[in-house]
């Protein structure tokens, strides 16, 4: 890389961010996630081999790779713009992962390449948090309670399933995106993608076990477009 | 110091500076060292059959063990390689003929037997030639070292003992050196070679047979 | 001798330059020292590592202060994270019994006074000797390494079972290149082994003086001989044993990995590999290298002891006789290490036979030497002390061998705090306790300078009693079935065992801080210690009739001529109350030996 | 000096054999139906080896007490019998010994591993992974579903790679992170490992068995006290190793029942 393409990159950037934060003028994608078929159903976690997480949860806690709600809808589904928009600096928050009564908080996280990541551990016990990355450095650290927060962060998009080697119930993911037009649908199926500029876009949905879906927008102005994704639900 | 102690029958007085002394003391520690020349090769071929030991028997460990063993269809050139290595054990037993036995032993600068000795290191570079070519053959045929467990095991084996034959060669390259610079040769240091060389030759009649042997 | 052989091939002259004298040297005493000094730094290193995990298991939430320098990611904040205290496990373990056990009391004393107890002016090879020391020493960096790398060091103990150490990254961390530099370097250390031990046999068997047949060798020399051909057959079975796990590690080849193993959510791409065999592999070699820890140990401290009391051993032929059986049987035994591995349970009681038979050797040794004692005229110094203490490690390390060789009591015992205080205390302490003992003893004749005894006798006092008190409760904990290698007592009923525990790391601590006494006083009596003189402790055998310290060549430019059997103590002798084996004069009186 | 280490040895050895007379440190009650066999030879044991121990400790300190001091020039002797003695004492003492715990002893070896499971023994798989035990039961068909590697999906809690789509008799195979088992009633445990080697240590139970990836081992065992049992991983298997733990729920039959009643309703 030269001087001139970083200071293109720089300038490019620029221009990217203050068109989007430009906020007049500027469009939102809005809608739901659900399913169709007969979903998997949700198992109980035993964590008895952990008493002092298992006695934080009276009533057992169940899996979540696939989180469903009220009228077919599905929580915990990562929603972002893949091709229309610029890649965008990371923001100087840090994108929070907690562990806590051994389960991971949130069960997804989405965050932007190069952002900080701050995982830490809530728990009596040691955690080991296992990123399985393909494209990015895979790495295996274990923190121990009262240790400080892991920082780290990624350089590459990539969706990364993170596993606990400890607990071996505890799974969650990583979606590592490029720009900073994601939402991770809530408990309803529901999602929303504002601050828009015009222009055409690809969304795409990705379901830790469904994998993922994809739907051109394209955006006008300032305008609210709905779509929707309905993901083929497996019973087993 | 050393002058409390009785002198040994034989060895000049025990003083430190006198070159007849010094020359005495260095042939007889380079003899002592040749001595030992023999047994140190029988005991480096004890650990050697042990390490083959245990790479045979982990062979058949592990074709007991699973159901993934399909046999090797082994090269036909090891075969001639067979043969090369015991005829690089016959030149070997000439060229002891043509140094030890007979007029020639008389003149300790002659070069006579070193003609064999070059044929025995020929012969030894085309058998490790020919493994490899062997090796060549198997890899065309899509067969490499993590292919299955038999070609795992013949490439560890095959290697192996090539690297000791190279091993070998080291010591027989130092004779030819010798020889053709008409330096004196030791006995020992001969026989020392020629138990080493002629054990390669009866280490890989044993592998072959192992890795023909189906269980 | 050849008439071809008019001209020497090299006339061995003195070294000559710092470089040649005292780092590449050809000297089998300096290569002796060297190993010596390579062993102190491993066993500093290793104990070091023990007290991190003592300190760990009793106090788990406080941080060791500085910790977090040495390694950021294994002990974030100065707590040391499970994984990291399973890579200082490793690297204790490793440390300890390849360069310290098997380094200190057989290559070191070995290089150095095998030689000159034969009456031989160097090794029958120098130039492999010099390069088994050097192949040794890069073994030992290449482990080391595995320290500064991002990886850290390997988690899979100095057994390396396989799969765990075979199938790399994804079985946790350090086993990608950790596992492999630990791989690599025993690779290394068993080719420099080899030749180590090809040259003490070829050594033994062809540069004894004249006179000098194999009973009249001091038992010592006996020890290493036998030591020498165990270590040739065990490491050349290690030895294809690594390459193999290499091989599977690097090259993809399945050695040691069956099919469908799914670590950390991977399905592993190897398929009908056993890993059983890495273990028959591995304890081929591991079993006999617990005789190559204890053997010359057991030599030096007959040497020392019969010193000490002035009298011959009631039978020095039956502990020679008993030390070869045992060399021997240790060949059959390896399978008392996998009773619970799945092997077939009529091959268990095949193994415990022979494991039990090894006590009745062993037994017939310790009877030796306390039988010997009786009647002696003790002599209670350092070296005495040590060798003494030595006896008493071994009797109660060999006891609690009888439990672990029965199989129906190994399904309880075994995996527990017993097996670690059983083979800390047998194979561990009391080969230690071998070479401090030699340390006092010899030290003078290596440095010309005599150790200091007031601060020798503190230390061995500190490490006898602190010994005690680490090792014994270990058996305790054993017996309610605490089980070893776990990072911390996360278990229910651990809360009664932690007082037990804590006493174990503060007599850790204690004992750990009382070698520094011993350091010091190496340090402080090779510059400033009283000179040593040829022969300080009355002794008989040839190293006694060279100069503090020997010259470059032994004996100068004479040839010993060995008269007598080794230890003419008790006898009228010329210089007192012993006969050195290269004087002429016959004894008279004495007891029988 | 002599007399000192003398009276430090005696009383190491004492202090030593202190808390193994009084049972002080000692393994948990039995429950087993094997276990009294390896009980009996682990006293058996423990008083041959204790006495060898006392004996030999007592002794070098006896002669150590009684021989040293050197006085310059003493006149050594040596013990009148010699080498002899010695010899056959090891090999009389210790021989028998051998002979007495490497033979007679083995009962307990033979009760666990020599013996077959009984025929109407209750089947459960135990698999062991980094760094859990799941135990699976055959479910209403008693048959267990076929293993598939590459369907192990741990947060979807499929631990074993069962393919209930394609095989019917893993649908109603029953998984559990506790091993509950009737007291009373054979069971017969199918040991399979997921990734690396394990063990499955009860200390009550008397049973350790290692797991070996690749090579399905079985072991059986009656347990006869209802209670909760920890199970230990005894092999080292990792990082998290020292908290790779499960529990043995001995259940009478009826609660047995009820438990596995609740857990065919669960799948």
């Amino acid at each position: 890389m030269t001087v001139k393409h970083v200071f293109l990159a720089a300038f490019a950037t620029f221009v990217a961010v203050s068109v989007t934060t430009a906020g007049p003028g500027s469009g939102t994608i809005s809608g739901k996630i659900t399913y169709e078929g007969t979903p998997a159903k949700p198992k109980s976690i035993d964590m008895s081999k952990e008493p002092s997480c298992a006695k934080q949860h009276p009533t057992p806690i169940t899996t979540e790779t696939v989180v469903t709600g009220p009228g077919n809808s599905l929580a915990n589904v990562v929603v972002y713009i893949s091709a229309g928009a610029p890649d965008e600096p990371p923001p100087s928050t840090s994108a929070n992962f907690d562990q806590k009564g051994c389960q991971y908080l949130p069960h997804v996280l989405a965050f932007q390449v190069g952002q900080e990541l701050k995982i830490s551990n809530d728990d009596q016990t040691s955690h080991n948090i296992h990123p399985l990355a393909k494209i990015n450095r895979e790495w295996n650290k274990s923190q121990p309670p009262g240790t400080p927060p892991i920082i780290d962060k990624y350089d590459k998009a990539e969706m990364i399933p993170v596993k606990c080697n400890i607990h071996p119930w505890m799974h969650g993911t990583f979606a590592v995106l490029k720009n900073s037009h994601y939402s991770v649908s809530s408990d309803d199926g529901s999602f929303k993608l504002p601050n828009l500029p015009p222009g055409k876009y690809t969304v795409t949905a990705y379901q830790e076990s469904y994998g993922e879906m994809t739907q051109d927008v394209v955006i006008a102005g300032g305008e609210t477009k709905t779509i929707s994704f309905v993901f083929k639900a497996k019973p087993y | 110091m050393s002058t409390t102690h009785p002198s040994v029958v034989g060895e000049p007085p025990a003083l430190i500076s006198t070159p007849v002394a010094a020359l005495a003391r260095a042939n007889a520690r380079a003899s002592s060292a040749a001595e030992a020349s023999h047994s140190g090769v029988w005991v480096a071929i004890f650990a050697i059959t042990m390490s083959f030991v245990a790479f045979t028997s982990a062979l058949f460990v592990r074709e007991g063990a699973s159901g993934d063993w399909t046999h090797l269809t082994l090269p036909t050139i090891l075969y001639w390689n067979t043969l090369t290595l015991f005829a690089a054990s016959a030149t070997f037993e000439l060229s002891r003929h043509a140094i030890f036995v007979g007029r020639e032993f008389r003149s300790a600068s002659a070069r006579s037997g070193s003609g064999w000795l070059l044929l025995t290191l020929a012969l030894g570079l085309l058998f490790v030639a020919g493994q490899f070519a062997a090796w060549r053959q198997l890899s065309s045929q899509g067969l490499y070292l993590a292919t299955s467990p038999n070609s795992s095991f013949f490439y560890v084996l095959t290697v192996a003992h090539a690297l000791h034959v190279l091993g070998g060669m080291l010591a027989l390259g130092w004779l030819v050196r010798q020889r053709l610079g008409g330096q004196p040769l030791r006995r020992r240091s001969f026989e020392s070679t020629s138990i080493y060389w002629h054990f390669m030759a009866v280490l890989w009649l044993y592998l072959l047979i192992v890795l023909r042997t189906k269980l | 001798m050849e008439e071809t052989s008019v001209q020497p091939t090299h006339v061995h002259a003195p070294p000559q330059g710092f470089l040649w004298k005292h780092v590449f040297s050809l000297d089998h005493k300096v290569i002796g020292k060297q190993y010596y000094a390579l062993a102190l730094v491993a066993v500093f290193t290793g104990m070091f590592l023990s007290w991190l995990m003592r300190f760990h298991l009793v106090w788990p939430n406080t941080p060791i202060p500085g910790l977090q320098f040495l390694s950021k990611v294994g002990a974030p904040g100065g707590l040391i994270t499970p994984e990291y205290y399973l890579s200082l496990l490793t690297m204790h373990g490793t440390l300890m019994v390849f360069f310290v056990l098997t380094n200190a009391p057989f290559a070191a004393f070995g290089n150095y006074f095998l030689p000159i107890q034969i009456g031989a002016e160097d090794m029958a090879f120098p130039r492999f000797n010099m390069m088994s020391f050097w192949t040794t020493f890069l073994a030992f960096l290449v482990l080391m390494l595995a320290f500064f790398i991002p990886d850290g060091p390997p988690i899979s103990g100095w057994t390396a079972y396989a799969p765990l150490s075979a199938v790399g990254g994804d079985a946790g961390p350090g086993l990608a290149w950790g596992q492999n530099l630990w791989a690599i370097s025993i690779a290394i250390f068993c080719a420099g082994s080899l030749l180590g031990a090809l040259n003490f046999i070829a050594t033994t068997i062809d540069l004894r003086a004249k006179g000098m047949t194999f009973m009249r060798m001091p038992i010592c020399t006996w020890a290493w001989f036998i030591t020498s051909c165990i270590a040739l057959l065990a490491f050349a079975v290690l030895l294809p044993a690594c390459i193999l796990l290499i091989l599977d590690r690097t090259a993809g080849t399945s050695f040691f990995i069956p099919s469908g193993l799914v670590v950390s959510d991977h399905l592993q791409p190897h398929s009908g590999g056993s890993p059983l065999l890495w273990q028959h592999l591995f304890w081929f070699f591991g079993h006999p290298e617990v005789y190559i820890a204890i053997l010359p140990a057991a030599g030096i401290v007959s040497h020392i002891l019969i010193n000490s009391m002035r009298k011959p051993l009631l039978s020095a032929k039956v502990i020679i006789y008993s030390m070869m059986s045992i060399g021997f049987l240790s060949y059959m035994v390896w399978g008392h290490h996998m009773f619970l591995s799945g092997m077939n349970p009529a091959s268990g009681l095949a193994f415990s036979f022979p494991t039990l038979t090894i006590t009745i050797p062993a037994t017939i040794i310790t009877l030796i030497w306390i039988g010997s004692l009786y009647g002696a005229n003790l002599r209670m110094d350092s070296a005495s002390l040590f060798a003494l203490g030595f006896i008493s490690m071994f009797v109660t390390g060999g006891v609690s061998g009888f439990f672990l060789a029965q199989p129906s009591l190994d399904i309880y015992l075994h995996g527990t705090y017993f097996v670690v205080g059983h083979f800390h205390m047998v194979m561990g302490v009391a080969a230690l306790f071998g070479v401090f003992a030699a340390t006092y003893f010899w030290f003078g004749k290596m440095t010309g300078h005599m150790m200091n005894e007031t601060l020798g006798k503190v230390h061995f006092w500190l490490t006898f009693i602190g010994t005690y008190c680490i090792f014994m409760p270990f058996h305790y904990l054993g017996l309610v079935g605490n089980i070893r290698r776990y990072s911390s007592f996360v278990n229910d009923f651990m809360g009664p065992l932690m007082p037990l525990h804590k006493f174990i790391t503060i007599a850790a601590l204690c004992t750990g801080a009382a070698q520094f006494i011993f350091l010091f006083n190496l340090v402080y009596s090779r510059f400033k210690g009283p000179k040593a003189p040829d022969n300080p402790w009355q002794g008989t055998t040839l190293e006694w009739t060279v100069p503090s310290p020997p010259p470059w060549n032994n004996f100068g430019d004479t040839h010993p001529i060995v008269y007598h059997d080794p230890y003419q103590y008790g006898v009228k002798g010329s210089k007192g109350d012993f006969i050195m084996q290269d004087s002429p004069e016959q004894a008279t009186g004495g007891v029988a030996g | 000096m002599g007399k000192f280490f003398a009276v430090v040895l005696v009383i190491i050895a004492l202090v030593s054999a202190y808390p193994i007379v009084t049972h002080k440190y000692a393994p948990p009650v039995d429950i087993s139906t094997h276990g009294h066999a390896i009980d009996e030879q682990l006293a058996d044991t423990m008083a041959e080896a204790g006495l060898a121990f006392l004996g030999a400790q007592l002794l070098l300190a006896f002669f150590i007490w009684k021989f040293s001091g050197r006085k310059e020039g003493e006149k050594v002797s040596a013990i009148p019998s010699g080498a002899k003695i010695m010899v056959a004492a090891a090999f009389i003492f210790v021989g028998t010994e051998v002979l007495a715990l490497g033979v007679f002893g083995q009962k307990a070896w033979a009760s666990v591993y020599f013996t077959a499971p009984a025929a109407d023994a209750l089947q459960v798989q135990a698999q062991a992974g980094q760094f859990a035990f799941y135990f699976r039961y055959p479910g209403p068909d008693g048959k267990f579903g076929p293993l598939h590697p590459d369907k192990i999906d741990e947060g979807n809690a499929n631990f074993f790679g069962l393919d209930p789509a394609n095989d019917v008799e893993s649908r109603d195979d029953v998984v559990a992170a506790e091993m509950a088992i009737p007291v009373n009633k054979e069971i017969h445990m199918l040991m399979h490992a997921k990734d690396v080697g394990h063990s499955f240590f009860i200390r009550e139970l008397r049973i350790q068995q290692d797991f070996v990836p690749g090579l399905d081992l079985s072991l059986h065992f009656t347990a006869t006290k209802i209670g909760k049992y920890e199970i230990v991983c005894t092999q080292l298997c990792g990082l998290g190793h020292y908290n790779m733990k499960a529990y043995l729920n001995v259940l009478s039959q009826e609660d047995f029942d009820k438990w596995m009643k609740e857990k065919i309703a669960e799948q």
